[in-house]
């Protein structure tokens, strides 16, 4: 009887937290795509030969890369944002701000780098 | 038989009382402690100010002294034996806390912290003592989870989300109790030699109140049904500083630190009726003071309420008038931080509900129902007693809020509740364990659960014409207009009449929810009944005495009569009619005098 | 002034889901959320169901999101989230019977943490206190605020995906006891959380701090105690 | 009466245990991974990265700066990339993103596999996939 405790992806971006949800899950998704690419990438260059060529098309990809670059810059940059706070627990207080910080370095590079690749892919 | 289960001692309630009693049980019998709860939740979570002893950890102090001012306190009805023997045993028991774990605020020697309270005094110059051992504002949430955490340590059992619906007796004695589990809706029988009821007070009969939506009077209204007589029902406390309109309780501890009240003329009037303690004057006087200076008109913008203040500038203007120091003597100087600090729950709720500052903003507030000082006869071991003649009734105790030992009297003094709770409910499962060696388990009737599931059947099956929230909407207006801080005969009266009237239709009460999953509306139903079975035992003997005395306090009556009136009213329930009986009060080291503050 | 409340309703024993009701009440901009679904309940649908105890934030029975948030009903004001409110269910437990969830998971992990004071050395030799200095008292002040309501366990996105995590309820649990100068055990509380299901599970998403109605610090304190594990300074 | 101060000894502080160790290895890495990348960079910008690239390969170049990765620039001198001390850089390169990144891939299973049993298995996976993609990483990296 009741109702499982499952909480699914939409459900936990409603909660109305202070971005918490939104930035851990990014967070994931980001090292997770890295993870994945970096795992592709070295088996296409270990592998060689037909098959990486095919892996090396997948990631070589524009809209792939933006995909890559994004997990690369959120991940980075939230990542030392969780390594500060975590290792000096005082500057917790400044959370809010820290997160404030982050978005507004990571909207501004994501864009350029967005722009450049994209304009980059849809030239060639 | 389903859901039978046995236990030596069983504990009804999870507050201060009864961890503390199923804590010492535990230690000599099998014991359980059930609570309609969880115990985390209990009321006791809610007492902010302190517990009392003399410690003496900031001047001296000694347990008569505490003594003297509980009798005073109680205005001589308290059984001065009880008193004497609480009192001693404070200085252990609050050691027995600090051993636990509660984190108790510091002394800069790194002793207990204690405060001045209401009506606490150095005997010998009159002025307030610092007895009240805190931690911060919410020493009773501390004592409540280190009891809590003690419990689990020593692996009590524990049956979270039942309420006990019922007390099984057979042949005179204990034999368990009834209990639904609020989860599943299923009924239970624990099967016991010694019950402890330790199920808190009955607030909710007022209006305007400092407790829970739980204090419903559940474990009182059992035992009456029962033939248990209920003990000086008429002394209920009103406290004088709750939020106004919200009845939210602003700790004395407050003025402990320095506040003071102010009237809507922006005068301090607590000097004209309390020349030498002031403020901290007991709280039936503070009460009645702020509720005479409403009346006549000095209310705040001629409403209903006057201000507290403890703005640091007032305090310590305040403090050099009243010739206050600190402890070794140098200058009072309260500060804006120290407020902060020590009062941090007391900030938070006037931002919260007020939406006010109280370090630069005065707190709007009116007296509320906050106390039941009397409640299950015991004496001073948690036996409950039956009648006049103190007999013990088997296997049977109470402890807390719910019983009367009787050591408030006609008012409690400020933290000698919390004291109360440890102290008796430490005997009462002690005793109750000692019996529970001694005695044998009580065959249980063939259908113990029967009147129980007919009591609810009842319930459910009812007409359906009467709303419980309009039903428990009309009882508390009348009990807080009618059977408030001031009484006299006709209002007593109608209310009275009042109860009776809403007892005759709460027969017809309608409950939709046919659920069994916490079916919350069959169970507030339930204590609804609980509530008007209190009040009614509540404004009869509130009518019958014809005094004013502590929290009972008659514009028709006046005077305190000790020739008539020292005594107390005991209120048995026979085949559904009140009878009013009496017994005497213990008077050993302090007879009956004026009390002044 | 008009108050509309949508409610999370789910009544066990005829639905196989949840599903939100409207009701629309006079009310006034300082009742509390509580005194609002008292009167839903009294007055309209006596059915309802939630945990409600001590009506000022104390207790902790009564925790639910409101607009979308974890708070106590009883210390949300109507003046705080206006007059369109949605109250449903904390996240993270088994919803039982409307905005009431089973909080058993939850005081598991709290009795996880060894909650209760340890400290086997002898009594001081005149029975008195054990002594302690006001700093060292005011180490773990905050920590002992904490009324077990579940606002932040059931906010952390951590919990929502993996009900094993201790949570931050039963951490700031864990900190009361092993900043407290008297206590001996915090060795053993720190090797608890030192397992799979400890600290390293929270990833500092803080949304457990703005949720503590008690305005516990929370993520600072769990940051406290993985600092401890790392320096060993208690 | 002073204040008191501890200090627990590692196992008892918890810091034997292997969550605690990762846990701090995660940052330590994220923070060595920050220090290495930024090597990567300055030396793509001191190797005239300014003029001859494209931003894709700068960023190839920072994340991995071995020698397939920087044949493709335009950069003239690729041979100083060849030297041992290039290729061990971006092997520790390889070694801490990969260690840090597969643990993180345990710590996202272990939240959605209850089951001893379960996450016993994924460890031991990770372990699997840890090992072959460092090496053979690193037989790219040395032989390229
Ligand atoms: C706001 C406030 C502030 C206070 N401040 C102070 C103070 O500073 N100092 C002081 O000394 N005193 C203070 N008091 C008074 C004191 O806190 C209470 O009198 C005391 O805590 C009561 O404790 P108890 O154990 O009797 O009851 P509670 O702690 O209320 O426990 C009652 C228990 O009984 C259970 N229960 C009730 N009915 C049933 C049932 N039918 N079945 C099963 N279980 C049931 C409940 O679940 C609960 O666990 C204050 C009171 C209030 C309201
Ligand atoms: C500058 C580079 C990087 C930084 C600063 C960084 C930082 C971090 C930090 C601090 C965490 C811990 C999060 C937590 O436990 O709360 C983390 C987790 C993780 N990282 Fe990285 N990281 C970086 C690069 C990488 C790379 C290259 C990969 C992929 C191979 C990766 C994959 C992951 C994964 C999968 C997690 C687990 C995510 C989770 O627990 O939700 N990271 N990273
Ligand atoms: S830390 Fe705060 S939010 Fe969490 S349970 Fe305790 S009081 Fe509630
Ligand atoms: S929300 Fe959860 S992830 Fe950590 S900071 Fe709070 S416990
Ligand atoms: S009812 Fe007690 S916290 Fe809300």
């Amino acid at each position: 009887m009741g109702l499982k405790r499952d909480v699914s992806l939409s459900v936990g971006l409603r909660y109305k937290g202070p971005s918490g949800y939104l930035t851990y899950i990014l967070h994931r998704i980001g090292g997770l795509g890295m993870a994945i690419f970096i795992s592709v990438h070295i088996l296409s260059a270990f592998l060689g030969g037909k098959t990486g060529v095919y892996l090396n098309g997948i990631y070589e990809n524009w809209a792939f890369q933006i995909f890559i670059f994004f997990c690369v810059l959120f991940h980075a940059i939230n990542g030392l944002r969780i390594t500060i706070l975590d290792l000096f627990p005082k500057l917790l207080e400044h959370q809010t701000e820290a997160i404030w910080l982050e978005w507004a370095e990571f909207i501004p590079l994501f864009g350029v780098a967005a722009y450049v690749i994209s304009s980059a892919g849809l030239g060639a | 038989m389903a859901n039978v289960h046995q236990f030596d001692v069983v504990v009804v309630g999870a507050g201060g009382a009864g961890l503390m009693a199923g804590l010492y049980a535990s230690r000599n019998a099998k014991t359980a402690v059930i609570s309609k709860l969880y115990p985390t939740r209990s009321h006791t979570g809610a007492a902010q100010g302190g517990i009392s002893a003399a410690l003496g950890n900031y001047e001296e102090d000694k347990p008569e002294w505490h003594m003297y001012d509980t009798v005073k306190g109680s205005d001589y009805l308290g059984d001065q034996d009880a008193i004497e023997f609480m009192c001693n045993e404070a200085i252990d028991a609050v050691l027995e806390l600090e051993h636990m774990g509660l984190p108790f605020d510091r002394t800069p020697e790194g002793r207990i912290s204690q405060r001045p309270f209401g009506g606490h005094t150095n005997n010998e110059t009159g002025k307030p003592v610092r007895r009240a051992a805190h931690a911060a504002d919410r020493t009773g949430h501390m004592i409540l989870q280190t009891l809590y955490q003690q419990c689990l340590k020593n692996n009590v059992n524990f049956f979270d989300e039942y309420q006990a619906l019922d007390f099984i007796t057979v042949n005179g004695k204990t034999a368990g109790v009834m209990a639904v589990n609020i989860a599943t809706g299923e009924l239970h029988t624990i099967h016991a030699k010694s019950v402890i009821f330790a199920t808190g007070g009955h607030g909710r009969i007022f209006e305007v109140t400092s407790n829970a939506y739980a204090y419903t009077g559940d474990g009182a209204a059992i035992l009456l049904r029962h033939g248990i007589p209920l003990e000086d029902m008429e002394f209920f406390q009103f406290h004088p500083t709750g939020i106004y309109k919200l009845g939210i309780l602003i700790t004395e501890g407050v003025r402990g630190e320095g506040g003071v009240l102010i009237n809507g003329k922006g005068e301090r009037f607590m000097p004209k009726y309390a020349p030498t303690v002031k403020d901290l004057a007991s709280r039936d006087v503070v009460s009645r003071a702020i509720y005479t200076e409403i009346k006549e008109g000095r209310g705040v913008n001629g409403k209903n309420y006057v201000y507290l203040d403890i703005r640091p500038e007032t305090v310590n203007k305040f403090a050099v008038e009243d010739g206050r120091t600190n402890p070794d003597g140098s200058k009072y100087n309260l500060t804006a931080e120290q407020v902060l600090q020590k009062l941090p729950d007391i900030i938070d709720f006037c931002r919260v509900y007020l939406g006010i500052d109280p370090v630069t903003q005065m707190m709007p507030i009116q007296p509320t129902a906050h106390y039941t000082m009397g409640g299950i006869p015991t004496n001073k071991y948690g036996q409950v007693v039956i009648d006049d003649k103190n007999t013990v009734f088997p296997g049977l105790y109470a402890a807390g809020e719910c019983a009367c030992v009787s050591v408030h009297g006609g008012n409690r003094l400020g933290t000698n509740s919390l004291l109360d709770l440890v102290v008796f409910g430490k005997h009462a499962g002690l005793k109750a364990a000692e019996y529970a060696k001694t005695a044998d388990f009580e065959k249980l009737p063939d259908n113990p659960l029967a009147e129980s599931q007919a009591r609810f059947e009842s319930l459910k099956n009812g007409s359906g014409k009467e709303n419980v929230f309009n039903l428990s909407t009309e009882l508390k207006n009348a009990m807080f207009n009618d059977v408030g801080i001031y009484r006299n005969e006709k209002d007593m009266q109608s209310a009275l009449n009042k109860v009776r009237e809403l007892k005759a239709r709460f027969k017809d009460v309608a409950v939709k929810d046919t659920g069994k999953v916490f079916n919350t509306e069959l169970l507030n139903a339930w204590e609804l009944g609980n509530l008007l079975d209190v009040a009614e035992v509540v404004a009869m003997s509130a009518l019958n005495r014809k005094e004013s005395r502590g929290g009972h306090s008659r514009e028709d009556f006046p005077e305190r009569d000790d020739k008539n009136w020292l005594k107390h009213t005991l209120v048995w329930n026979k085949d559904g009619k009140l009878e009013i009986g009496y017994k005497a009060v213990t008077i050993t080291k302090y007879q009956p005098k004026a009390r002044v503050y | 002034m008009e108050i509309t409340v949508k409610i999370f309703r789910y009544n066990p024993e005829t639905d196989t889901r949840g599903n939100y009701v409207t009701y629309k009440i006079e009310g006034d901009e300082n009742d509390r959320v509580l005194d609002v679904l008292e009167y839903i309940k009294g007055m309209r649908d006596g059915t309802l169901a939630f945990r409600r105890s001590c009506a000022h934030g104390v207790c902790g029975s009564d925790a639910m999101r409101i607009n979308g948030r974890n708070m106590l009903a009883c210390k949300t004001l109507v003046r705080d989230v206006g007059a369109n409110i949605t109250v449903e269910p904390i996240l993270g437990l088994r919803i039982v019977n409307d905005l009431i969830v089973d909080m058993e998971p939850f005081f598991d992990n709290y009795k996880k943490m060894l909650p209760y004071f340890i400290n086997e050395s002898p009594l001081p030799e005149d029975g008195r206190e054990r002594l302690q200095t006001v700093e060292d008292r005011a180490r773990f002040d905050e920590t002992t605020k904490c009324i077990l309501c579940a606002c932040c366990t059931t906010s952390c996105p951590s919990y929502w995906a993996n009900g094993e995590y201790y949570g931050p309820a039963a951490i700031v649990t864990a900190h009361r006891f092993i900043f407290d100068s008297r206590d001996e055990a915090a060795d053993e509380r720190l090797q608890i959380l030192a397992e799979t299901d400890g600290v390293a599970r929270c990833h500092t998403a803080y949304n457990c701090t703005e949720a503590c109605p008690r305005e516990i610090k929370v993520t600072k304190a769990i940051g406290e105690v993985k600092m401890a594990m790392m320096t060993g300074k208690v | 009466m002073t204040t008191k101060s501890r200090k627990l000894s590692l196992k008892q502080r918890g810091l034997t245990y292997f969550e605690t160790q990762m846990w701090l290895f995660t940052r330590l890495s994220a923070l060595a991974m920050y220090a290495l990348i930024l090597f990567g960079l300055i030396a793509a910008l001191v190797m005239g990265a300014r003029n001859q690239m494209d931003f894709a390969d700068v960023m190839r170049w920072a994340f991995m700066p071995n020698v397939t990765h920087i044949q493709s620039t335009n950069v003239p001198d690729v041979a100083p990339w060849s030297s041992v001390f290039w290729k061990l850089t971006a092997i520790a390169l390889l070694f801490v993103a990969t260690a840090h990144g597969v643990h993180g891939l345990v710590v996202i299973a272990d939240d959605y596999i209850a089951s001893a049993g379960g996450r016993k298995i994924a460890r031991l996976l990770s372990i699997v996939m840890m090992v072959s993609m460092i090496a053979a990483g690193a037989v790219v990296i040395w032989t390229s």
